[in-house]
């Protein structure tokens, strides 16, 4: 079974291993790693992911878990359509909404990133500080090293963030407003806020 | 943290806040409804989470485009609306009075003749309109992104990671730990962890706000050379104003003093200089600072505690 | 969806709910839970997880997961037949060494027991989820019961925890005070995590 010159799992055996592990992880699991772990060609267990997922979405009675992508990796979630009923057993507070400040920040943070407290100020009008520690406890933006001129520490946004809205890459965030100022521009005056 | 301004429960779409009282007059039927047992002014702050929400709040009040605001409106009801503030985080406070200021100074040009541009004042005061309306698109742009988010993390907080313990029987199957660390270590670490942690660099915004500026105290001093001068151009009563708050409140404060009537201007052309002369008594009372200076009361400095970011 | 007097699941609605809650739970559950949290009879969620432990038993491919009730509750397990992919997966990347990150959560559970997750996390400044599920599963930690207030489950060090540190008792454990700035100040730290 570990013979390296043989794949170790193929067809239905390598989507039960597969689903094994999930049931294990947890962290999102890339495809890549899992391909290491079971000694497996990557597009064997991109193809055996896919099933999976595919097999939840289509089966014949509703299903309480689904198999998604997302924060740079795979990962069993329960289904939307159940919430009501697994709200009231998961006690980590995942439900409760971000304020609308927590929002705001969240969002200049993820546009914007690298991004320095200062900077976001600007952008908001408001200080940001205790939201940006709001954000960082609840592990959805991370430290991202210096700012090269003032030194400001700078912020981004946490695979963690990715994953609890359902994106799998930055990329897939909708774009900004089309009608947004010239950026040139309001470098300079996002500047003016860095002193903090 | 829980009193914390930016805990406040999420705010709704900007239509939906609560208006001044102002509004209610103004506002359609419906939403005049809603509005009408509110007590006259009690609009809080909290209802917004900064300068550039309570002005986009007013424009969208008003069904105005954002660039082509009518100032004079909006410039009122922003003013109202930091009037009807009982209590102000002083962080906030400036911020809010910088656009105050700003609104103010585009809505004095709107009142002036239009010419060519030809003043560097005058463009000046393009620039700084085009400054706030650069910034209000702006964040315009990211409230909007903030929607987005907000959408996202609602659908995707309707499904959770299965992230559990491992299974005892794969638990059992880890390595024995290797316990690197002993009982000091260990107390070091609880005493690291749980010892005051130094406020993350850029937390203290202290020198942003000092010194304030106290309008009135600026009204005392154009008052004192007035009297004695008897008249001087803006130009003259800023030479040492030293930074462009020194001078933005002496503009306020000149305005105070026109509303009681103490001071008249004077101007020899469009964008011209602007000349001030007393035309009040040589020992009259000046009384200027209880509007602007009221968040003085609220001690500056001292009180802005952790609470209040 | 709340009513009293109606289930609020049934049917296939039920068999997902149980699922979904099931996936996601971190404790197993006992049957009379989940009848009490979903308003279903006892008898009706017996056999709705029996029919989905059947379903897995004699799904037509072999499955990666199983559901077994042990411990006084039910809960998804990783199919032995995949044993040797679990294992490899599991035993893939772990050291025998705890992180710096599990160390200092060890170290304010340890002083602050018992003590919920939130307040770690407050007094951490990040999320500490994972950590504390590693810890539990190190066995150094267990859970003790839930806050009285927010009814977040609380966690202690356990008797594994004082073995491999060569203490007797908690009191064993060195005083802070002398690694301590100011006993006042941290006083007020404490008061003051809990907002979070």
């Amino acid at each position: 079974m570990t013979d390296p010159e043989e794949p170790a799992w193929a067809g239905e055996e390598l989507l039960g291993a597969v689903e094994a592990i999930l049931m294990v992880t947890e962290t999102p699991l890339a495809t890549e790693q899992l391909a290491t772990v079971l000694g497996v060609p990557v597009p064997a267990v991109a193809d055996a992911l896919a099933a999976l997922a595919e097999e939840l979405d289509t089966s014949p009675r509703p299903r309480g878990l689904e198999l998604r992508e997302a924060g740079g990796g795979w990962r069993f979630y329960s289904a939307p359509a159940f919430a009501p009923a697994v709200e009231k057993f998961v006690l980590d507070g995942q439900t409760a909404r971000l304020t609308q400040a927590a929002l705001e920040t969240l969002a200049v943070i993820a546009y914007r990133q690298p991004v320095s407290r200062g900077r976001i100020s600007a952008i908001r009008g408001v200080n940001v500080d205790s939201v940006v520690r709001t954000l960082l406890t609840r592990g959805l933006v991370e430290e991202a090293g210096q700012d090269a001129d003032g030194g400001a520490t700078l912020y981004r946004t946490s695979s963690y963030f990715l994953e609890r809205l359902g994106l799998r890459h930055l990329d897939d965030l909708p774009p900004l407003a089309p009608y947004l100022p010239d950026i040139d521009t309001l470098e300079d005056i996002d500047g003016t806020g860095e002193g903090e | 943290m829980a009193t914390s301004p930016d805990q406040q429960p999420p705010a709704g779409p900007v239509t939906a806040e609560p208006a001044p009282a102002t509004y209610v007059a103004t506002a359609e039927g419906q939403e005049a409804e809603t509005v009408s047992d509110r007590p006259v002014f009690q609009v809080r702050l909290e209802n917004f989470t900064g300068p550039f929400d309570l002005l986009l709040s007013l424009i969208a009040k008003h069904k105005l485009d954002v660039t082509e605001v009518a100032l004079a409106v909006v410039t009122d009801d922003f003013i109202a609306h930091i009037r009807g503030q009982e209590a102000w985080d002083l962080s906030q406070a400036s911020e809010f009075l910088v656009i105050a200021a700003t609104l103010l100074d585009l809505k004095a040009a709107r009142l002036l003749p239009r010419g060519d541009v030809e003043d560097a004042e005058d463009l000046e005061l393009l620039e700084a309109r085009d400054l706030l309306f650069a910034r209000l698109l702006q964040y315009r742009a990211f409230k909007q992104a903030a929607a987005d988010l907000d959408t996202a993390w609602q659908r995707a907080g309707r499904s959770f990671p299965r992230q559990v313990a491992l299974e005892p029987r794969l638990a059992a199957l880890l390595p024995e730990l290797v316990m690197q660390i002993g009982p000091e270590d260990l107390a070091q670490l609880a005493a690291k962890a749980l010892a005051p942690r130094p406020e993350p660099a850029g937390v203290d915004v202290s020198h942003l706000h000092a010194p304030v500026v106290s309008v009135r105290e600026q009204a005392a001093h154009i008052a004192g050379r007035l009297r004695r001068l008897r008249r001087a151009s803006f130009r003259t009563l800023t030479d040492d104003a030293g930074s462009t708050a020194v001078v933005v409140a002496r503009f306020l404060a000149l305005l105070e003093l026109f509303r009681q009537g103490v001071v008249a201007f004077d101007q020899a052309g469009p964008l011209g200089d602007l000349s001030v002369h007393w035309t009040g008594g040589q020992d009259e009372q000046i009384d200027v600072g209880e509007e602007y200076d009221d968040y003085d009361d609220h001690g500056g400095q001292q009180t802005r505690t952790e609470e209040d970011q």
